[in-house]
């Protein structure tokens, strides 16, 4: 082999810096890293993404897993897939459709070939590419000749050259084949001309010995191999993005809420309890909070998600921060304890990674099927307010702001996320800690002489005492039947009980009057409003920002409030004289704003388990634009 | 008689100002006047006291305890409880619940809660029907039993409360009625005593959908044939003079012997009772007695320690705090590869 | 005793015919009775109301239970009440004001008395208004002088008179004082001209030896007592309704929802499996369908609500008609099976009785605040058709609707029902069996050769076949995930999932092509319409006819599909000038109306857990004509 | 050797045409195979077989069997089954869980599935783990067991799956293991045989979040003495030659005595091995033999006969036609009081 010969005497002097080759500004590349659950697509592409924000890049990126359980390897369900989009300018979305694919096997290229802009770099592990792959992949024949015309097709035994880096160290042959996703991101390091020491750092705290040795020797093996190969004429530089000034990290959305669920304990200085069942994709928020009890972070797991749910209510009663994340399926079973929890009117919230369904669906798909059931799924009038999370960084200021919610109007919060941003990464400006708004919670006192009204409310925010156990004079007993105003008791009589429904709607409807004002990106009027919620907001942005450059008069709310919304919404609505709501449901906030404010909003609804794709919007925008 | 006055008075103390609202000549009335009673004895203040219930006339019962009290839904009350404890260990949680409440919707609670041994008293009040939504047959209602909902006679296999408790792993497990006052308090005080979760059948009359099905037990005349006073370290003898008799094992299979009044219970191989016995095994045995084949064992079948669940998590959050520190949460936001514009 | 001379020597000799007394003619009466729960309230009402209906009046009743558990005796949460309205010309509700009200206690009267029309008739029990009853009742002082002035208060020892009638018979006092609630209904039965041979007819099918002599005895010296005492100086007649011709009985919602699957049972030929959870107010449809084994009727009462609708999806998997049924919390807990339902696309009746909430609530009052529940309460998009009884006799016909309309489109049907159509009961026309259409399942047929495919669709309906285990040839799996169009095999594809979202969408929306048009109560267009559904539909009819002897253009419509919705209901609304929409809740249909036909619906919501009172309704009805 | 030809010919049959969809070397390949193999000796058709599992791994179980399949919703397998078995009795119904998903949300439906001895059987498939969602610890997991939800060990005492299902009643109780090929198609075959709720433990391993957690019950060297091989009528005996062991039990306490290889374990007082005793008792001794003080009984525990629900349901439907007459829709509205106008 002509390869093994180059890396053979070169694998142990590569540098990061590039000497022979030419290189090639970019403004922006999309690559996406794709292959069998079992070849480290994830990993791979985490690691890429690492040193592209260590490089200054703007970045988004989107992980699309394929169903929970291994599928057959080398069939086309099996296949696990990464995108990262890196940029010197400011970017929203991980790109429609990449730049650069590294198909590692035939299935993963025919999953993902078509989406592979035309023209772009299909990158292949020769090695896997015989017949039977292919066939097992569903194609019929050999599929590369029809693609040499389509793509720049690089074809690369990585698998040979993989082990030929690693020739003479005391690993299995299993072992070392494992090690050949590293001899791509070396590939791919040297081609974008990204460092490698943060991943080398990374390998050296998470291996150890041969193993260890073994990866980076790989690694800088790929490296090296780019450089010398023929394969690639030019390397390509995109240079740093110009970013607000400030320390930054990688983070994804269920990582960021764990980390607001941190700082609400340490921000409102109480524990946390965290009451939760695993069901993708929120459970890695269950596994990353059970990692800091040294902050009193307590975590449950606990036998279903009424159990989760109801001990995490418990421990509102007894004073804990609690918090019950889950997703879809088990957030529906939350449902009759929350509305236990609005009787009694305990602060906790309720977090709800929404996935494509219905019933078990996609479950590791993404979509925003869930804002009508975290509303009113409920029996009878059950109002919770509901924040969505936009970005994954915001995972972490909504985590917060829930809990400052909830306790402040001691109510139950539903906090809103997704599977896209549960998952994506992106760039996130670190808060100024010291910044935070620090605050003490308010128990109520214990008291000496007479009767404790558990029911008694602040006239501002017609928010009930929260009294904990453990107070002396304070005994008081709650639940689910209908509340005597003041006292608390068990009451039938109906004056009271409509008094206490409209009471509990007064005062969530009164946290609009906290709300900020409505943030316009964009004319505060116009022709064309394009509104959003939640995980479509990268989207969205990208779409709007292309259509203002392409000179239409189109301006973006996104809301973060949906229960209760801004006071605002109405006014801001009616400034302009189309309104665009793009969803990926059929339509829930659309609904809500129809209702609401009878105003004729246009449904862009998408259900497939997938993000928009910035055309797909541009698209709508441009045809209501000109109807 | 002389000390009455004196518990009388701070008996009082734990009486809620609510109005008790069960059907006259209810069980749950003298259940709750025991609690009452013996909630002064246990030397814990009421605000450190927290009654949790289910949904079920049984489960009303926080709202006349002058405590904190949570009348939650149907079936969660341990789950409610396990939050509770797990954020204040040091409080008294005690949970009420019914044999609909507690092993019908709420079985998998039970059973979860009861392995993970949450220090809590659970006392689940048998009457072996549904009695708040006005007589439908229940887990532990006797074949055949004729109800609203079972007009032809129940053909669900009864469970048997203790059985279960055991098979989820118990670590102390009683049994008590709620016409002998004396013995539940006795029972109540050593549930409250024990560390770990203390579950309580107390078997319980409801007069108006389940009339009398406890009547073998309660009866001077035969109460004495129906149950086995279990005592720890004393053998299992019931019957009376002239009526005595004896259990024995045959290879984990229970059965009676007669015994003269002189006879030495043990010499003739009665078996011994050990609450504390290691293996689940011996009290599995005896919770197999049942009427009508042999007399009902009430007391303490069962009463060993393991870890709780809530100290084991405090150990945790200490153990992490000594080995890694108290959390910074402006170290933990810049943790891991960071990079500075 | 002057009372007892005479009736101890009259009560073997009375007949139904009134001799002595004048009788004046009226349109229409509504009595209440109310008592201590023990004290045989509901039962003394129904035994009246079945009188009343077989002398052929117009009739509609309203039981008030207290909560689930018996109160204290003599306490004012203890008290149990029976509305019955009964009149020579149509009506439609239990009347907004009793015009005569019995009180056996002074709870009940302190509980019900300021709802008695002002010179209305109060008869009290007067042995059981001492002093100590009366502060019982939370009274200070004796309130009888001042109702004396309010009232026509008519007092009488109802205990006493009923000890002497039955003195002589071998009974426990106690079970003599159990009688003394038809001592009453004799009087009432000889003050409105009621025969009595229906209860003695009842009492002798319920009661043997003299147990059977005193309710008897006691029931013909109440009705002696009556034509003999001077505290009534006349009797009173209701002359027969005109009602339609037809043979009659009365039903309550709940027996009739019973009898509906019954119906089923018989017009479709197949066996029904209903698996449930005892709940209130739905538990009485259990106990109701368990009697009928012999009709092929399988009831399963399971450990939990999720048990029972997945047994129910399990029974239907398998081939009955299988309905679950409960109330607002217990329904809240089986969504996330009916999505699995829905996935499944398996036909199944679910059945909700609304209660008032949130939470526990008060159990036995009714609202219709789970509409939005159960329309959107399971995660992403899961579409299932409701239907919406809105009265007692009708809740027989919507649950044999409901199933022909789940086997025709292989759906899940909600069928909603409430507290207040659940207990009340009305005349009832029994529909001529002969003429209800029977027809035959098809299930799939076996095949011998050939992949079956459970997701192909009947190109009209959508349906899917229904394939029973059991049957050669059709061997398939089906679940939750995401199912491969046609083949029904798992899918992750995006297409496809876009696509089965769709299909599942549009043969929903499609059972609208088959519902009839929309009758509207009125005029086809003017000045007011006012929209109903559910339980409501008495309360509005009569307010609107009411509206209209008044002079005011107003028209009704009262919805029974609440999804999908009839075609035709867009026209209609936009044919009126204004329409009011009143609700038990805050206003569920008005927000799904508002949001599909962006018409500025007007909201009446009352949420007090009893039904509207006709006045609420015209004063509404009024003020938005004028406005 | 001879007749698997033919065997092999049939048992494809049983299998569907859906890509198996399990990590390489888990254990649900050699469970599926082993119930496949064991389907065509049952004698009951394809068509009158249906496969009924929740979410896991596990659950994916239907898709691979060429028969009626409900692959439902976590946890609730045993209930939809129980629609399935009252609507159709004659099926044979198979529920395939795991211990996550019949022992932790599912643990209810089990409890009262078993209590109600629904003929079924159920396959519970405990590898100790969440395989589906990617490794969190299981109510089965040994304490201390480090997962990505329990970084510091699980504090949850774990929950025997024999015992439990003792506790509830069961009527038949046996364990097998994915790698012993023999023993579990036997077992398979007596849980068919059982009319009632079968409970069948299958220990599996997970290579890729728990490996070898069986791994002494599967070892050549260590199987001997770390399991107990039960059978019907005889002894108690496990160890192997030269380091024979049995069992015996002192008042419902097991222990474990030396024997001589020589030795007649029944005069030395080792316990017979009876499944049909009539207490649940003696099989909750037996359940309570666990790792590492005792070895792991495998094999069927209890089978004894009770009345199964949907025959009961089934009688009850009969007999009330055989008293009052298939019922008549038209009497059943005029039932009662009727007028005509
Ligand atoms: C989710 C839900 N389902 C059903 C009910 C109705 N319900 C209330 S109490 C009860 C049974 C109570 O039985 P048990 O626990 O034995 O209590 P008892 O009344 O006999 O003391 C039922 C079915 C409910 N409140 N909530
Ligand atoms: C309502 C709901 N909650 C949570 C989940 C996520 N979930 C799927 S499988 C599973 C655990 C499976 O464990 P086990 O039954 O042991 O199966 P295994 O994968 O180990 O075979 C969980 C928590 C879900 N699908 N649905
Ligand atoms: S129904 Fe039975 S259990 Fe309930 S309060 Fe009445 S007597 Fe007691
Ligand atoms: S995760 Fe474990 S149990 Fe699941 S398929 Fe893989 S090896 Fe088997
Ligand atoms: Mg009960
Ligand atoms: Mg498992």
């Amino acid at each position: 082999m002509e390869f093994s010969a180059r890396k053979g005497t070169r694998h142990n002097s590569v540098t990061a810096t590039q000497i022979d080759k030419p290189t090639e500004q970019l403004e922006s590349v999309a690559i996406r890293f794709a292959g069998d659950s079992g070849d480290g697509m994830q990993l791979t592409g985490t690691k890429f993404t690492d040193e592209t924000a260590l490089a200054g890049n703007d970045l988004s990126t989107f992980p699309d897993f394929p169903a929970e359980i291994r599928a057959p390897a080398g069939t086309m369900a099996g296949v696990s897939g990464f995108q990262i989009h890196f940029s010197s300018a400011d970017i929203h979305t991980p790109a429609d459709r990449p730049d650069v694919l590294i198909a590692f096997n035939p299935a993963a290229l025919r999953a993902n070939v078509d989406d592979v802009r035309p023209g772009g770099m299909v990158i292949i592990n020769t090695d896997s590419f015989n017949e039977k792959a292919q066939k097992r992949a569903g194609y019929e024949g050999d599929p590369l000749p029809e693609l040499r015309d389509r793509y720049n097709l690089v074809e690369i035994p990585f698998t040979t050259l993989n082990r030929q880096a690693l020739v003479g160290l005391d690993l299995s042959s299993r072992d070392i084949d494992r090690c050949k996703n590293f001899f791509a991101l070396g590939v791919l390091c040297w081609l974008y001309g990204r460092p490698m020491n943060a991943t080398e750092r990374w390998l050296g705290g998470k291996f150890k010995g041969e193993v260890l040795e073994g990866n980076v020797r790989t690694l800088r093996a790929g490296h090296a191999f780019g450089e010398t190969t023929e394969l690639f004429p030019a390397s390509f530089v995109v240079p740093p993005a110009k970013i607000e000034p400030g320390t930054y990290r990688n983070i994804t959305g269920n990582q960021a809420l764990a980390w607001g669920l941190i700082a609400a304990r340490v921000q409102l200085d109480r524990e946390v309890f965290l009451g939760a069942y695993p069901i993708t994709p929120a459970s890695d928020v269950l596994h990353e909070v059970s990692r800091y009890r040294h902050f009193g972070m307590k975590t449950f797991q606990a036998e279903d998600e009424i159990a989760a749910v109801s001990s995490t209510i418990g421990a509102a009663f007894a004073g804990h921060l609690a918090v019950t994340v889950s997703s879809g399926p088990g957030f529906v079973l939350k449902q009759e304890a929350l509305g236990l929890a609005v009787m009694t009117e305990l602060p906790l919230v309720a977090i709800n990674v929404q996935r494509a369904g219905p019933s078990t669906g996609s479950p590791t798909k993404t979509e925003q099927g869930d804002l009508l059931a975290v509303l009113h799924g409920r029996h009878s009038q059950s109002p919770i307010p509901v924040i969505a999370a936009s970005t994954p960084g915001d995972c972490f200021h909504t985590a917060l702001e829930a809990f400052r919610m909830a306790v402040k109007y001691m109510t139950p919060v539903i906090v809103l996320s997704d599977g896209y941003i549960a998952n994506s990464s992106e760039p996130w400006q670190i808060p100024d800690v010291d910044g935070l708004e620090q605050s003490t919670i308010e128990f109520a006192k214990p008291i000496d002489v007479g009767e404790f009204q558990p029911y008694s409310r602040d006239p501002e925010t017609l928010a009930r005492p929260w009294a904990i156990p453990g107070t002396p004079g304070l005994e008081h007993r709650i639940g689910g039947l209908t509340k005597q105003d003041g006292s608390g008791n068990v009451s039938y009589e109906a004056d009271n009980h409509a008094k206490m429904i409209e009471l509990r709607k007064q005062k969530i409807d009164g946290i609009a009057s906290s709300l900020p004002p409505i943030e316009i990106n964009g004319p505060d009027s116009g022709e064309l409003l394009v509104i959003g919620w939640g995980g479509t907001k990268g989207s969205i942005t990208a779409a709007v920002e292309q259509a203002r450059k392409d000179g239409l008069d189109v301006s973006q709310v996104h809301l973060r409030h949906l229960n209760p919304f801004p006071n605002d919404l109405g006014d801001v609505l009616k400034s302009f004289k189309k309104v665009l709501l793009p969803e990926l449901s059929d339509g829930h906030l659309a609904l809500l704003l129809r209702a609401k404010y009878l105003v004729d909003i246009q449904m862009l609804n998408k259900i497939e388990g997938q993000p928009f794709k910035i055309i797909e919007l541009t698209d709508a925008i441009t045809k209501l634009y000109k109807a | 008689m002389a000390a009455e006055p004196a518990v009388k008075a701070s008996r009082k103390d734990w009486v809620s100002d609510q109005d008790v609202r069960w059907c006259p000549g209810c069980g749950d009335y003298s259940i709750l006047a025991n609690v009452q009673r013996v909630m002064p004895e246990l030397g814990v203040p009421r605000e450190n006291v927290v009654f949790v219930s289910g949904i079920g006339c049984s489960s009303r019962f926080p709202y006349y305890m002058n405590t904190y009290g949570f009348h939650t839904i149907h079936g969660r009350a341990p789950a409610f409880a396990t939050g509770i404890k797990a954020s204040q260990p040091e409080l008294s949680v005690w949970i009420v619940t019914g044999d609909g409440d507690g092993l019908s919707i709420g079985g998998n609670h039970l059973l979860h809660t009861i392995r993970r041994n949450i220090n809590t008293q659970i006392l689940l009040f048998n009457n072996k029907i549904y009695g708040l939504t006005k007589g439908q047959y229940s887990p532990t209602s006797d074949l055949g039993t004729k109800t609203k909902s079972s007009p032809q006679g129940a053909i669900d296999h009864p469970i048997d409360p203790i059985s279960f408790a055991l098979g989820c792993g118990a670590t102390f497990v009683a049994r008590t009625i709620d016409v002998d006052a004396k013995h539940m308090q006795q029972v109540l005080k050593r549930a409250h005593e024990h560390k770990g979760t203390a579950f309580v059948e107390i078997l319980q009359n409801c007069p108006v959908f389940n009339d009398g099905i406890w009547d073998e037990l309660q009866d001077r005349k035969t109460r004495a044939e129906a149950s086995l006073v279990l005592e720890h370290g004393q053998p299992l003898v019931f019957g009376g003079p002239g009526k005595r008799k004896g259990i024995v094992f045959n290879d984990g299979i229970p059965s009676v012997i007669d015994l003269a009044d002189e006879d030495d219970p043990i010499a003739r191989g009665v078996v011994v009772h050990d609450e504390k016995a290691p293996a689940a095994s011996y009290a599995g045995v005896l919770a197999t007695l049942q009427r009508p084949d042999f007399p009902m064992p009430v007391g303490v079948l069962r009463a060993v320690d393991k870890a709780t669940y809530e100290d084991e998590l405090q150990k945790q959050v200490d153990s992490a705090i000594d080995e890694r520190g108290k959390g910074d949460l402006k170290e933990l936001l810049h943790s891991g590869d960071t990079w500075t514009i």
